[in-house]
């Protein structure tokens, strides 16, 4: 499905080069959840977003390719590129009131992705909208599509998210730490929804974390990334009961001594 | 005891309407009394909103309590804001963006009139060395530091003033894991070099079971349970302390 | 979003006591001053002009007298009678305030429909030579007095090349001219004040435009659209201009001070019939009655368009026009 | 330090040069009227020309510089002292200081400008001091304004209520910690000010109210001009020019501390 391979991701804040990823190489099997942990600063986020291209300005990609079903996404031009971008590769972002413009109906901005990438007619997409809004269980789907991204919860506005990233169906969602912003009880729910949506959608999930004790609940595959490098991969359980690199040592030791829920 | 807190109230007036008139009050802590004994770590427990920091702010005289007083004990504590310090949450709004790192250190010091202005850099270049921060970090700004390192020069910064009880005010939650355990080990260490008191507050218990002696749990600005650390975590007697054990330890 | 109406009317109450009281104040420097009549600085304030103003000011009564006397009349838009030409002060500002809300609304329509694009164009392609270039001219913009300009431009069409007229709104046989003339002659008068009062507004407006939506493009929800795959051109003009244009709402009600008080100058340099240039001859002539006026209606004026700019900026941002929560 | 701070300080490091020193470098007495050289175009003798009165106009320019530089910065000076504790204090104590600083600046900042300095003007001599102290009170609302928001931001800091519990005093916070971070975007609102001075005073003298002939400021220079426009355009040039350099110059300098210490005032 996905496979990245020797990444090098390099920022140029203004003069000083800073090496963000350095030989990034990691794969994503069909219907799998592969979370990668690492703690800030580790790149897990820079190569979340290297996928389609999504860096920053400053960023470069020095080297390296990412093939996606075939395709080496890095050397794809523009069009084709925004073809696969929320068809077939989906986000999920950290902080759910902020990824949301504040300016526009929360129902607009998911029925944006049914008009541009599936055509639908207003009055179609308008009603796709509404079901899938019921599917990610918010109830009262109608009143709260005109609503603004301020009117709604942390955990309400999460909900949009997932809704509007799997608007068009994506064969694999990248979910860049979606709870870390929720309190623990809203973090659960999102977290038994994504789970449920991935069985009944058939998507494989790319979940980044820095939280041990999420890893271990969903992840079939974890590994773990340490100043910009993959330290190591596993099966969720062998990383837990044998944890090979001294990092990894060193998380797991934290996790159980003063790690939460 | 070294610090005692009687009956302490805090409430917050919100105002409402056209003319910002007082609409209604918001009970932050509601009659809190407990007594601090000296070389002890007294952990605080609550989730947001429990007025955990509001009443750390008020200990260290920060914030007047509506109610009730802060008692300290002559002998051991004769000048609060010398032998009582805090050190807050977020490590990048507490040291001075404008202010070189031996500026921030000699502050303390020169208030005090701890230290002669010939021996300030050595008395600060001590105090980095007492929390792992290599000399060179005097001349820099805090920008040049990561979370940890910042928090480490607050720590820094408190023990300026040779206090004799600390407030640490959910010091380490905004830090990743490995690093908060460092900072717990680094606070442990200086407790024991310095014969300090420590007041913990943190919404992680796993924390508190690591450093305290003493619990006090704190919920919608009321106490629900205090005493011994292992006693409570043994068998806790309010169900709101079960439940936090529970989600603590799955 | 009505509270927020209802606190903002509540507040500007204070705002317009204080600015007839300031009005006032200035007055009071008048006759209070020792400007007696020989003095050399001053020749105009001779003894005869001293009485009328006292008498219209009924200077005698004691001060919040006529200060509520004062405020009285003012609520009834009676400012007193000119001394220049004994006609009511209202009567003689409003026969002049089209020319200058004309010109003024001119310029601002200008300001925005060349601003906007350049600062949006400039903020999409930061760092090409289209935005150095256009940051580089913003500046100059910007430096420029309008006066000095208005002289040499006067200088280069008026005079060496005589494309336009000098001065007037109209020329001397405006009368007789068939209606699509009128138009023609009107435009070629006008066309160099409102070039010339827009220059700073433009620079001002484009440069605020680009540092706004530079900063909308790095905003969090931006990420999301693209990674939606939306097309680049939808991401900035539909995202990021929405949430940019914002803070120019609130510009325009700032901007209204600037350009009451720019008129003078060039109403003045191009002899045109606006309040800006009746109240530099009124201030030539000393005549306190219309100074005033100017002053009270100039300041009325700005606070009624801040109003009129906050509450569009509150009805145009969703988070201020439904603030309450709903889940 | 960015090219553009250096080229800005270049500019009116020239200028305040040329102004300090205007006796000495200025070729002849600025009101020297000398009638055999009437209206003369730039030549050797009198390298920016002559103006209707057969002065040398760039002595007058020169001298001119002294009086707008001087107008500017004071002007400026006054308006920063009042801004600054106004600004300060409603900041920093808040409550009823606070309502009544931010009224009045809500009051002053209602009035046209320059329609409020034409009155005043009218109302008092246009001497040289007035002018200064009438434009110095009446652009102290702008920089009241933002030191109270950089206070206000900056009270709620962490590291405010850390100096606190220090024991630092009251004064101490203000002097090592408040102003130090708010000081930053005032300057460069300061310089923007001064630009914004000198443009005001030579509006006031280019309409005959602000400095009066035959003192020479660029402002009361342009508007002789104005009676030669078609014969003489160097008289309408290049005192426009100095004004348009300074203004640039504090413009650069405005723009170039903004980059340097990472604002967006």
């Amino acid at each position: 499905m996905l496979k990245i391979s020797n990444l090098h991701v390099h920022f140029d804040l203004d003069g000083t080069i800073v090496k963000a990823l350095c030989g990034v190489t990691l794969g994503v099997n069909l219907k799998e959840t592969l979370v990668v942990a690492g703690e800030s600063g580790s790149g897990k986020t820079v190569t979340a977003l290297a996928v389609t291209r999504l860096l920053p300005a400053a960023a470069r990609v020095t080297s390296g390719e990412i093939y996606f079903n075939g395709k080496n996404l890095l050397l794809l031009e523009e069009d084709a590129l925004r073809k696969v971008r929320g068809k077939e590769i989906a986000y999920i972002f950290q902080e759910p009131g902020s990824f949301l413009n504040p300016v526009y109906m929360v129902g607009d901005q998911i029925m944006e992705s049914f008009l541009l990438h599936q055509g639908l007619p207003r009055v179609e997409a308008f009603a796709e909208t509404l079901r899938l809004l019921e599917l990610v269980k918010i109830k009262d789907s109608r009143r709260v599509f005109f609503n603004y991204p301020h009117q709604l919860s942390g955990g309400m506005n999460q909900r949009v998210g997932i809704a509007m990233s799997l608007a068009c169906r994506p064969k694999l969602l990248i979910a860049d730490e979606p709870t870390t912003a929720l309190d623990v009880t809203t973090e659960t729910q999102i977290l038994d929804l994504l789970c449920e949506l991935k069985s009944s959608f058939g998507f494989s999930l790319l979940f980044i974390t820095h939280n041990l004790s999420i890893a271990r609940r969903i992840a079939d595959r974890i590994c773990v990334m340490y100043k910009g490098q993959v330290v190591e991969e596993a099966d969720a359980e062998r990383i837990f009961c044998s944890p090979q690199h001294f990092h990894t040592k060193e998380l797991i030791h934290a996790y159980q001594t003063i790690g939460t829920q | 005891m070294i610090v005692r807190a009687v009956h302490i109230s805090k409430y917050f007036s919100i105002e409402g309407g056209v003319f910002k008139r007082e609409t209604g009050l918001v009970r932050a802590l509601e009659d809190v009394s407990f007594s601090v004994e000296e070389f002890s770590t007294l952990g605080i427990v609550g989730e947001s909103g429990s007025g955990k920091t509001t009443l750390a702010k008020i200990l260290v005289q920060l914030m007047a309590p509506t109610k009730g007083v802060v008692e300290f004990d002559g002998s051991k504590i004769s000048n609060f804001r010398k032998d009582m310090q805090i050190v807050f949450q977020n490590p990048y709004a507490s040291l001075d963006p404008k202010m070189r790192i031996k500026d921030t250190l000699y502050e303390p010091l020169l208030i005090h009139r701890l230290a002669m202005p010939k021996q300030l850099r050595d008395k600060a270049r001590e105090l980095l060395d007492a929390v792992g921060i290599n000399e060179d970090a005097l001349g820099r700004f805090p920008a040049e530091f990561s979370g940890g390192q910042r928090q480490r020069i607050c720590i820094a910064r408190a023990l300026a003033t040779q206090p004799k009880c600390i407030i640490l005010d959910e010091p380490i939650s905004s830090l990743d894991l490995t690093i908060q355990l460092k900072l717990l080990d680094l606070l442990l260490r200086l407790k024991e070099r310095f014969k300090l008191t420590y007041l913990f507050i943190s919404h992680n218990l796993n924390v508190i079971k690591y450093m305290a002696d003493s619990v006090l749990v704190l919920q919608g600005g009321r106490i629900v349970e205090q005493g011994d650390m292992r006693a409570i975590f043994a068998h806790p007697s309010h169900p709101y302390t079960e439940s936090l054990l529970r989600s603590a330890r799955r | 979003m009505l509270t927020y109406i209802a606190r903002r009317l509540a507040g500007s109450i204070p705002i317009i006591l204080g600015i007839t009281m300031i009005s006032f104040a200035i007055i009071h420097l008048v006759p209070g001053k020792p400007t007696s009549a020989e003095s050399a600085l001053n020749p105009k304030v001779s003894l005869q002009v001293r009485e009328r103003i006292e008498k219209l000011y009924g200077l005698d009564k004691p001060i919040h007298v006529q200060y509520l006397e004062w405020t009285r009349r003012l609520l009834k838009l009676d400012f007193g009678r000119s001394f220049s030409d004994g006609r009511p002060v209202i009567e003689k500002i409003t026969e002049r305030l089209p020319v200058t809300v004309g010109i003024n609304v001119l310029s601002m329509f200008f300001i925005f429909i060349v601003a906007i694009p350049l600062g949006v164009k400039s903020a999409r392609s930061s760092g090409s030579w289209f935005d150095t270039s256009a940051t580089f001219f913003v500046f100059l913009f910007f430096a420029a007095p309008t006066f000095w300009v208005a002289l040499l431009l006067m200088q280069l069409f008026c005079i060496t090349l005589g494309w336009l007229p000098i001065s007037g709104i109209t020329s001397l046989d405006f009368e007789y001219f068939t209606f699509s003339q009128k138009v023609i002659d009107i435009v070629r008068h006008l066309a160099l004040p409102v070039f010339v009062s827009c220059i700073t507004g433009l620079a001002a407006v484009s440069r605020y435009m680009r540092t706004s939506m530079r900063e909308a493009l790095q905003q969090p929800y931006i990420y999301t659209a693209r990674a939606k795959g939306l097309p680049e051109r939808t991401v900035l003009y539909k995202h990021a201009f929405r949430n940019a244009i914002l803070p120019i709402i609130t510009i325009l009600g700032l901007s209204i001070p600037g350009l009451i008080g720019g008129s003078v100058i060039f109403e003045s340099i191009f002899a045109l019939p606006g309040i800006g240039r009746l109240f530099y001859e009124a201030v030539m002539m000393r005549d306190y009655p219309l100074i005033m006026a100017e002053v009270v209606l100039g300041a009325l004026l700005t606070m009624a368009g801040n109003l009129i700019a906050d509450i569009g900026y509150a009805y145009v941002d969703p988070r201020i026009r439904y603030a309450k929560k709903v889940s | 330090m960015n090219k553009l701070l250096l080229v800005g300080i270049a500019i009116i490091g020239f200028l305040s040069a040329a102004a300090i020193l205007a006796p000495f470098i200025s070729p002849y007495e600025p009101s020297l009227i000398d009638s055999a050289s009437l209206l003369m175009p730039p030549s050797y003798a009198h390298p920016l020309g002559t103006d209707g009165l057969g002065r040398d106009l760039l002595s007058r320019i020169i001298y001119g510089a002294r009086i707008s530089l001087g107008i500017g910065i004071i002007a400026v000076g006054i308006s920063l002292c009042i801004g600054v504790i106004a600004g300060s204090v409603a900041g920093y104590f808040g409550g009823l200081a606070d309502s009544i600083i931010m009224r009045s600046a809500d009051i002053m900042l209602c009035f046209p400008t320059f329609f409020l300095i034409l009155a005043t003007v009218a109302v008092l001599e246009p001497s040289i001091i007035n002018i200064m102290v009438i434009i110095g009170l009446t652009s102290w609302m702008g920089i009241a304004r933002l030191i109270r928001s950089e206070i206000l931001s900056l009270r709620e800091r962490e590291f405010i209520q850390a100096a606190k519990a220090i024991g630092a005093s009251h004064y101490g916070i203000i002097c090592r910690h408040l102003l130090p971070n708010a000081l930053g975007p005032v300057f460069v609102n300061a310089t923007l000010g001064i630009a914004g001075a000198i443009l005001l005073e030579s509006a006031l003298s280019f309409l005959g109210l602000g400095v009066q002939p035959p003192v020479p400021s660029w402002g009361n220079i342009l508007i002789e001009s104005k009676a030669t426009l078609g014969v003489a355009w160097w008289i309408t040039l290049f005192p426009g020019l100095a004004i348009f350099v300074t203004i640039l110059g504090f413009n650069f300098i405005a723009e170039g501390l903004r980059k340097h210490w990472g604002y967006n005032a």
